[in-house]
């Protein structure tokens, strides 16, 4: 874990009082948790940090957390949260959802967010279904997945957020599994204070549409290879590996999208005499 | 710098009034084009019945430009006997014919550009000092070095001196002056800096005709207040943009046209629900789908009253006039932050692209202000059942404010519930706000008193205006009602207004009378109703409108 | 299965008509649920006013549920003593209690759960026969092995020999078998199986609540039929999709809710523009913006009336029951298919997720069929001006037939064009299309005769004819008016339906009385209306409409 | 230019008669050019063609071609494509438009339609600006170009069609430049004749906002490398590439969406059987 001094927060701080509406076992509980201790571990006040979702069980988490929250529509998350913190670039924002949220109906925004590379910190829980509506494949979902929607599967090859990501721009890209908190907590530790958009992929089962995803606890293992900040090594390593890499697997030094120098050298009258003939 | 361009600026520094549009062929560039200008001493908001000088360069489809520009018997016609046959429309238009060789002056002349050809033939007609002329030229094309400079001197004086040739020439009125330097704008323009008096800090922009202008007159002026825009992929994120923006604290706006508006309207709900104030400024064009872009409509009324999905009410607005672009987008902004809520600003192709001279408007007072919560102590209710409705926003930053915004129903924590007590009392209080709200008087323009009214609203106002004037000089008594606040609406105002008004006449510019059935809907009108509703392209010109008042009377 | 699955087959099978809706809690799963159901021997539409019995698992957040679950002195109320306390609703209704040892019977039998013992008891106390049900799990379990199918019976029978016990137990009245096979089928499979009938073979989707159900539908059984459907990225693809799959010559549909339509409306207006069939069934639900996905209202009617930019006429029906979907949603392909426009199918949550037991529907007559461009010879006109606006369509593989539909304003031949002529022709012709068509006697269901008229539509219907049922019975002589067609408004057939009428009750479910706004703005109605209008969540209730035409009469 | 028979289609039978709007010397002349010729090549008859588009001045091409056309709204050509192609497998698909319509508004149905592999081909006329809105930059627009909207350049790293096409599945990956019209033509012909999603990024100069672009014929060179089968060396080459590289980059052999086997198993009558108790 990162050296720091003894932190003002505690995890618990950073937890709201409601009750979240998740099943009994999805990942999300888990995800919820290392989120409260990132942000715990990273001592920033509760008010200084907005937390931005969509629409979607995963989505639900900013109600649950406590710190400024948006529970936008479904797929817009990004956006909302490229607004806020362009016009508040003093905030910390977070910004969190599923994989139907964030690269389906929301696909449009990931790439554009990445190639933006606002100081921002995108979390999709990707759990391969759409669990809010009761279980349709998401674009992450393995191609022979039956469902009632797609009977037999889609047939489709899987959508590859992390190589998206990497090849539209953002400046940090990681997997972490949510079953594992203490590697999560340490990955959005890291994502959350890198400069630019960094992207954490959060493999968070879907105990109730996904009962086979509990046995990702098997499969997830850490990324052989270092880190790197070259984007081609990465996507040849994300490209070819099998989805379970758990890991920051890029950290660049893109330059982010410029926020600050925003000093006012005119006022409105002065703009309007720009009219005067 | 066009030939209207410069005619416009010369007639503005001279002391006359006047408004200039512009129409184009299908063509992206290097087509067919028109400069329609109007010119008066006093202030001038729709173009003109008919043309007294058309000065053309050639005659290539003029025809699609016929249905703009009506000629008459004393329209003086300029052109060059070889520049093609003279249409048919402009013969039987009977209008006076004068020969130019224009393609010989301009020959003669090295750089001689047809331009500053037709500025100095228009120009010299109806009387711009010359040397207000050439100062233009020198001020715009002073950087191009001297060369380029006398070139264009040298044509403006060409055609001078063609104009001295021309007998029964139209003459303006002697133009008025006026101490305080007048100022010349488009609607768009105006609608952008309206936003900033309002206010506004954060601007999220996609392009689309008509409405791209405000963006693009946002983006450096943003930047010089300490603002910001940002160019988003699409209209989804540029709402949402817009949304997150101001949840931030910062009063934010975005501008688009009816296919854009279609894309922000499920985003427009959830700050509707969450209510989070944001201004949406929609400059119409012909619909539907992307129908006509260049040209105008007033057929996004439904959409913009009507197109969210639930019950979501929000306000909506209207500009009646190019400069009115400016006051109606900074109430809108002052209107949005007030009752924490989206409005939409109907603006359209014809106000927001046309160019005017106006005295240089007032400093209105309403800037944006949002009830804030601050020092705040104990639980905080986001959605807190209040009298108004407003409910004090803790925007981010603000220690004890955390709550989450959400487009889920909710209760006044702003938890979600699927309660029917706390759907009904939030749908309650998200209606209060805007219904209990004082509108002041700006939510018309009224004027004059008669038996007849006519409603109207938006860019059609300045032409009902000049038939409403025209009917009182025929000895018509006509009240105009002009409505700056289209949603919602305010029953005892509208009743207060129709008075002993007996008969109503609707006019707008739509095919099927969305306004006429939307004042149906919601309020009371007297018995006897007449619709007045013809679709773009084609303004609606005052004469219209005075025929139906006089068939009518 | 669940308990109410079972009940209501087993009612079904043994010759009883039923309704069953379900509630739950905010968690996603394993949370508190209820279902409600009503059985009689005549079809019912509408929820039970009260229930007459009450089995508890356990009380739970049973407050959730209390204001649909209405209780009185005569309720039967079965739970276990050790339950939790009752909630004090309960106790306060009245309601008879009965305890009966839930956990303990259970915990007697291996296997034994909650679900079959509330058959049991309920079966027990309205008198199913047992082997019904015994046949019926023998039906659904038997794949899971004998064990499963035995418990579950000794569950079953628990229940029965528990009911044997009580006293004053309510009896349904005697059942009306029939020869054919009835159905039990929800308002989303309806639908579904309306699509098809109607010629459907081509649908996009894109999950939503509570449209999804139409969508997995359509996704076996459209391939059964040699169609297809496509999973789309967003809502915005999916109506697209469904645009390239009608323009493709195959009639193609899609359903969403509100959030959905919202995102689809530019599109939506494209068809409208490029008159391209296709129909969206908009389930509705809980608004504004996310709302309250799980629960009914009708608020979408502006937006599915309104919410296009430009002036776009389309065709927006709605279905008056559960079972109506089928009919309503056959008729609207037909209907987008003659007239070469969008139509939108308001259904809602209630009537989509309902299951009802229903005799087998007639199979009707009406299937798609689009006037066809075949043969052709010399230059085609994709956008000819007929008489009835519909023109010839000639879609991919027809020789001779190659144009451009646009949603740009197009002259007949679909070439973009910015005159004022092209753009009125073709206005009027889409707009002709669709008033001048013959909609015959489906456009409203009309009951009854009387001074007063009730007036409404979709799944209020149903609650609108027991309520004027029970007044007539009263003595209150009523005539009930159900739109079926929303829009184009047909000005004549609803003055003739109106013939006699001096008062008129609108009712609906939403917050602003969007329907009657939209009547009041389209059509006459005589000059008594009175307007009740109630957002969801809950259904509005026969009782509440009968007290306003007492209050009334 | 592949070997085939005697065409029985003449370019010239491809064309309309409706004049473009473009303006003199736009790029866009050209691809409509190597279009008709490809179709003549290909000789499929133009009724059994689509040409499916969006909004912007590259968009206005399905006017232009003898051929069904459909000109949509502004980025949901592909959408409309898929929904035809799968309705109607029969035909001949082709979707075409501009980098603003397909990357920006439409960047979504981009990488969806890729993942989704229909026989389908996407012609994208680049150039690097909105031409129809007269002038803002769009994605591929390099970083420091001056305008209006983004005074000074928006400082984006430009969006990389070609590797996210690759990235999301598409099975065929080309680059060509409008000013070579022979060279088009033959990559079209491959382009259509390979199944599933082919995509064709055609550098198209815009020579009304971007008169620098007349410049680009000096700089396109032919790919120095073959065309490759494998999605990693490609990605790894398109990564690293200048940005004008001409040629067929990728031919996969990812497996297309099925379009076949829709024998109807059952009539509606049936169907509703399912419902009897
Ligand atoms: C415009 C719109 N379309 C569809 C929906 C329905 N919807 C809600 S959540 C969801 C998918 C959620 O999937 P994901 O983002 O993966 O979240 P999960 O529930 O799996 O955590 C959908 C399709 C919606 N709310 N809004
Ligand atoms: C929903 C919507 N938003 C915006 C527009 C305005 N618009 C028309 S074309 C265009 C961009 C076109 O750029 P591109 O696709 O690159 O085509 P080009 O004109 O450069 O060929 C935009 C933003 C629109 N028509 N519809
Ligand atoms: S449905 Fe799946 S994703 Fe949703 S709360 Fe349940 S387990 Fe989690
Ligand atoms: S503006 Fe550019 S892209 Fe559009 S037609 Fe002209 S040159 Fe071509
Ligand atoms: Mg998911
Ligand atoms: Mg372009």
């Amino acid at each position: 874990m990162t050296a720091h001094t003894a932190p003002a927060f505690k995890a618990s701080d950073y937890k709201s009082d409601i009750k979240p509406v998740w099943c009994p076992g999805c990942g999300d509980y888990h995800v919820l948790l290392s989120v409260t201790r990132a942000l715990a571990e990273l001592g920033r006040r509760p008010e200084d940090v907005a937390c931005i979702s969509g629409i979607g069980c995963s989505s639900r988490i900013p109600a649950y957390v406590n710190c400024y929250g948006f529970h936008g529509v479904h797929g817009r998350s990004l956006p909302i949260g490229t607004g806020l913190k362009v016009a508040r670039p003093d905030l910390t924002v977070l910004v969190a959802g599923g994989d139907g949220d964030g690269f389906s109906i929301g696909g449009n925004h990931f790439q554009h967010a990445c190639r933006r590379n606002i100081d921002i910190t995108y979390i999709v829980m990707d759990n391969r279904v759409y669990g809010m509506t009761k279980g349709q494949p998401s674009p992450t979902t393995e191609p022979d997945w039956d469902s009632a929607l797609s009977p037999g599967g889609t047939g489709l090859s899987p959508f590859h957020p992390l190589v998206i990501a990497l090849a539209s721009g953002a400046n940090f890209v990681a997997r972490t599994f949510s079953g594992d908190p203490n590697r999560t907590t340490e990955v959005l530790v890291e994502a959350i204070k890198h400069p630019g958009f960094s992207f954490v992929q959060i493999l968070s089962p879907c105990v109730t549409f996904r009962p086979d995803e509990r046995g990702w606890k098997d499969v997830v293992h850490t990324a052989a290879v270092e880190e790197t900040d070259d984007p081609a090594r990465a996507a040849r390593r994300i490209m070819t590996d099998d989805g379970f890499n758990i890991g920051i697997l890029y950290r660049g030094n893109r330059a982010p999208y410029k926020l600050t120098g925003r000093e006012a050298t005119s006022d409105t009258d002065q703009l309007g005499e720009m009219f005067a003939i | 710098m066009t030939a209207g361009g410069f005619l416009l600026e010369a007639a503005a520094r001279s002391g006359w009034f006047g408004l200039m549009t512009r129409s184009v062929g299908p063509q992206i560039r290097g087509g067919e084009a028109a400069a329609l200008l109007r010119f008066s001493n006093r202030r001038v908001d729709v173009p003109a019945e008919s043309y007294n000088i058309l000065f053309v360069v050639d005659w290539l489809n003029f025809d699609r430009f016929s249905a703009e520009i009506h000629l008459t018997p004393d329209t003086m016609v300029i052109a060059d006997p070889d520049s093609g046959e003279v249409p048919e429309v402009v013969v039987k238009s009977g209008a006076r014919m004068f020969d130019m060789p224009v393609k010989q002056v301009l020959g003669a002349i090295e750089g001689g550009r047809p331009n500053m050809l037709a500025t100095g033939v228009v120009g010299g007609i109806i009387g711009l000092p010359i040397d207000t002329i050439y100062e233009l030229i020198q001020d715009n094309l002073g950087s191009k070095g001297e060369k380029a400079v006398n070139s264009s001197k040298a044509t403006v004086e060409a055609g001078y001196r063609f104009a001295e040739t021309l007998t029964d020439a139209p003459a303006l009125a002697e133009p008025k002056k006026s101490d305080k330097r007048r100022w010349i704008i488009t609607g768009n323009e105006a609608a952008g800096l309206g936003a900033v008096r309002g206010g506004v800090r954060f601007a999220a922009a996609y392009p689309i005709t008509p409405g791209t202008e405000i963006l693009e007159w946002l983006a450096p002026n943003l930047r010089k207040l300490g603002g910001a825009l940002v160019q988003a992929e699409d209209e989804l994120a540029s709402i949402n943009m817009v949304i997150g923006g101001s949840y931030g604290g910062v009063p934010a706006i975005t501008a688009t046209s009816g296919p854009g508006l279609a894309l922000m309207t499920e985003s427009i709900g959830l700050a509707v629900a969450a209510e989070v104030p944001c201004v949406i400024v929609d400059v119409m064009r012909g619909g539907p789908s992307t129908g006509i872009p260049t040209k105008s409509e007033q057929s996004d009324l439904n959409i913009a009253v009507y197109g969210l999905h639930g019950d979501a009410p929000h306000i909506v607005t209207a500009p009646n006039s190019v400069s009115d672009c400016l006051f109606t987008t900074q109430w809108s902004v002052y209107l949005a932050e007030a009752m924490q809520t989206p409005a939409i600003v109907l603006s359209d192709q014809f106000i927001g692209q046309a160019k005017i001279v106006i005295d240089p408007p007032a400093d209105i007072a309403f800037v944006g202000k949002r009830l804030l919560a601050q020092n705040i102590e104990g639980e905080y209710r986001r959605y807190a059942v209040t009298e108004s409705g407003v409910s004090p926003m803790a925007v981010p930053g603000v220690a004890g404010g955390q709550h989450t915004a959400d487009g889920l129903e909710h209760n006044p924590r702003g938890t979600p519930s699927t309660r029917a007590e706390d759907h009904m009392t939030q749908m309650n209080k998200r209606l209060r706000k805007i219904t209990g709200f004082d509108y002041g008087s700006h939510w018309a323009e009224i004027d004059g008193e008669g038996e007849l009214a006519v409603l109207t609203w938006g860019s059609c106002t300045a032409a009902a205006l000049e038939a409403v004037e025209a009917a009182r000089e025929a000895g018509i008594a006509v009240k105009l009602i002009s409505l700056r606040l289209i949603s919602p609406c305010l029953p005892d105002a509208m009743a207060k207004a129709l008075e002993g008004v007996k008969k109503v006449l609707v006019v707008e510019q739509t095919h099927s009378g969305q306004f006429a059935n939307y004042l149906r809907a919601q309020y009371e009108l007297p018995s006897e109703v007449r619709s007045y509703h013809i679709p773009g392209p084609l303004t609606i010109r005052p004469s219209e409108i005075l025929s139906q008042i006089q068939d009518w009377s």
